[in-house]
């Protein structure tokens, strides 16, 4: 089966949850690649959603983080307060899942603006619950496509500042090595330089490089009856 | 016990001028209606507050109703950004746009700090973010056991908070379910407030995952079918998708937001 | 996901010597079964936690099992006193019983400070009274906002947190309903938690009033019918009012409690 | 009809609440004056109870804050933290309607300890809800029958101190007057000399004392339909 890049991102991004772990998601890609996860190798994960669903299942990937079918499927479903302060904060969720519209080689993400803050040349939505996702989850994966533009040598804003143990795009998978984000896998066709030419800074190589296994006929029939 | 009034007598009473005003609803049971009577009834210099600015607040920013807009997250949710937002920040149109800007973890806890009482409340938050920078509604506090330095924020008390609501009683009792977000917290962290809904009953039956606000804790009440419309209100009508999207042509431009404008009116 | 397990199992596997623990249920759903196994366990040197007492504490007390007690009001509700409180606090019998003491609002904002990850909570509270002369858990803390002098209580967080619920299912998903006190802090706040319920079901239908704590949160739930008596069981069993009445008589003297526990034991 | 003592102090607090109003009720003689007032002049009275209970409507009296009924009849349930956090605190609530063990002339309450802290003579329950209940609410009402042993010079413990408007006993009605509190309303066929000899301090009387007018048949009836 054919697939496009962003099919294989997030395939890899599904991939990367276990079975029976908890995954705070933000919406758009981390959203489609954490459900692809529940729909193939990872039925028991427990899906929350910053409007208060704990456990959401929904059949059809939601529009927004707070979509009917996020509360009717939910195990429990709480208030927004709750969903940070007694679920969020203390860090007993697994794995937060961020996109970003633009991050530095530390994983660090700005999604306030671009530009002076007081006179912004472009005024982006803002922080949302990134800040805390990318602090108070055991573990972070950001998920997002990669371009000059979006991997920049500088923010012009840091909005969050986690540790993110994976970057996962369209064109491979980045980790961090001595404090600074490294490409360690390219997806099948893929090649190393077209990684580097969409990054904004000097990206270093991992020694250990490998490719991404190709999306599984089961994955993508998976993926496309998500998003269908 | 709540009074029940029609929305446009109560937006009349309850909103003035340069009033802090939070409508909030989070993605579900946003109170567009209610919205809409504050830009038809031409309020001005007023500071929002909402977690999620999202259509509404673009549509009184771009009407001119707005001074300034406490948040942490403006973005036409599943589509893009808010034009009418930018427009206001990045050239100030139709009038300047003061911002003050938190985390969602922010914005929820200065509303429970509101609704307890409390001059601020305490979180795990903004940790090497540049957001201290911008905005002084941001402190480190310390723990008196511990030491350990956390992050405080202020209180949010609104002059008047306004939210929609499923079902209320003929005493004002108010009953809302699904995603029911930071709403209890708004209205009780208010001065005054307004809740619209789907329509009065004689009896509110219980219903799982249910909040009730008694009567004596909300100022009015005014019926208001479908005056969530486009977010949604679960059990009576799902999101309008296709509006959402649309929003995006219309407030792209301030012709087209003009013209849309002058329907509303 | 919770493991479900057999009480004996459940309290051998999470409750050991020594460790702080709390069994909350405000008036409603009492974990007794479990405080009786507790006994049965022979467990010393407890710190016991709970805003209540009530007999469940007096019972673990007058058994020896306790070394501190946390807590907020130690009374038989509608009866009287807790007579093996009394004798351990005016007489060190069975053993010598260090005290912690709190109000209400001080200790349901320390459970929420536990289950929030926080290591401590702000409150109005203990304004003018003795408290914090005997108790150095209640410190001063000012806003950094508006320079107001607050009250600071630091988090509790057990070792092992005990609730009793009306149902689980096979997961152990767990839900309870009626009035739930305290008791998703108490078991959020804690190290590792045991739900004892009146019955594991297959699936757990919605219900007005629920709260669902998700397997995930919970380490053990052992099923216990009639786990909660002589407290009630909201839509199970009532209250047996005439035990708590009776166990003024059985416990004002230790020779009619030891016969007692000997019984349970 | 005759009615006790008991009776006379009950259908006088009663009567001091105010229909519409809204009161945190705290068990035993509190729990029945106010369950009374709602059953004769102020049906729209809102009880709340500190287990999470607002607008309770029990028929019958509840014989501890957390009865079923409690939560059966309650316009809206809440947890524990909420009620103190979200209802108490904020000072939303009208009347504080306590009892106590021991109090003095200021309405200072002590239900902690009789003797030493460290190692009392009489241990007693301690504070529950009342140090909050009695500076949050707008007004404060205790409700207690009047001895020398629970009207004490000296408290050995303050366990709550707020400001009460009346204490109300079986004997009459107490209020302040420059900072303490003196007699200013007997009950029917009581003497001013009981008052003074059921108190521990030199208790004062006001110029303006009166007497409480004696129970109606119809609040004797609605009591005892309560109690009965």
């Amino acid at each position: 089966m054919t697939y496009t890049t962003d099919e294989m991102m997030t395939v890899a991004a599904a991939r990367s949850l276990r079975d029976g772990t908890s995954c705070f998601v933000g919406i758009g890609l981390p959203s489609t690649a954490a459900n692809l996860a529940r729909a193939t190798h990872a039925p028991d994960l427990v899906l929350i959603y910053e409007s208060g669903c704990i456990g959401a299942k929904p059949g059809q990937l939601p529009l927004s983080i707070g979509d009917g079918i996020l509360a009717e499927t939910a195990d429990s479903l709480v208030s927004v307060p709750e969903i940070f302060n007694y679920w969020l904060q203390p860090g007993r969720i697994d794995v937060g899942f961020l996109g970003a519209a633009q991050l530095d080689r530390h994983g660090r993400i700005n999604t306030t603006v671009i530009g002076d803050y007081a006179d912004p040349k472009v005024r982006l939505p803002g922080a949302g619950g990134a800040p805390e996702i990318a602090t108070a989850c055991k573990d972070v994966v950001i998920i997002v496509r990669q371009s000059k533009r979006t991997f920049a040598e500088r923010l012009d804003f840091v909005t969050s500042a986690g540790r993110p143990s994976m970057i996962i795009t369209d064109l491979g998978v980045l980790r961090p090595r001595d404090g600074e984000f490294v490409l360690t896998q390219v997806h099948p066709g893929i090649e190393v330089s077209q990684a580097i030419e969409a990054t904004g800074w000097p990206l270093r190589v991992s020694a250990d490089l490998s490719t991404t296994e190709p999306p599984t006929p089961s994955e993508l029939t998976a993926l496309r009856r998500l998003t269908g | 016990m709540a009074r029940i009034a029609s929305l446009a007598e109560a937006v009349g009473e309850l909103v003035h001028d340069g009033d802090q005003v939070a409508l909030e609803g989070f993605t579900h049971l946003i109170p567009f209606a209610a919205g809409h009577e504050i830009i038809r009834q031409g309020r001005t210099d007023l500071t929002l507050v909402r977690m999620t600015p999202d259509l509404i607040y673009d549509q009184l920013i771009g009407a001119g109703c707005a001074r300034k807009l406490i948040f942490s997250w403006g973005g036409n949710p599943g589509v893009g950004s808010l034009h009418r937002f930018r427009d206001a920040v990045q050239h100030s149109w139709p009038v300047p746009l003061e911002i003050e800007e938190h985390s969602h973890a922010g914005m929820a806890n200065r509303y429970v700090a509101g609704a307890s009482g409390l001059p601020f409340a305490v979180l795990r938050g903004y940790t090497g973010t540049d957001l201290p920078k911008q905005t002084d509604t941001i402190k480190p506090v310390s723990c008196p056991f511990t030491g350990e330095v956390l992050t405080a924020v202020p209180a949010l008390n609104p002059d008047v908070t306004i939210v929609h609501a499923q079902r209320a009683d003929r005493k004002g009792n108010v009953q809302l379910w699904g995603i029911t977000g930071v709403q209890k917290e708004a209205v009780l962290a208010a001065k005054r407030s307004l809740v619209t809904v789907e329509e009065i009953v004689d009896e509110l039956e219980p219903r799982p995952n249910a909040v009730t606000l008694p009567g004596w804790v909300v100022t009015m009440v005014a019926e208001v079918p479908q005056g969530a419309h486009p977010s949604y209100a679960h059990d009576y009508y799902v999101r309008d998708n296709e509006f959402y999207k649309q929003w995006d042509a219309i407030s792209r431009d301030r012709d087209s937001f003009g013209q849309w404008l002058a329907e509303i009116r």
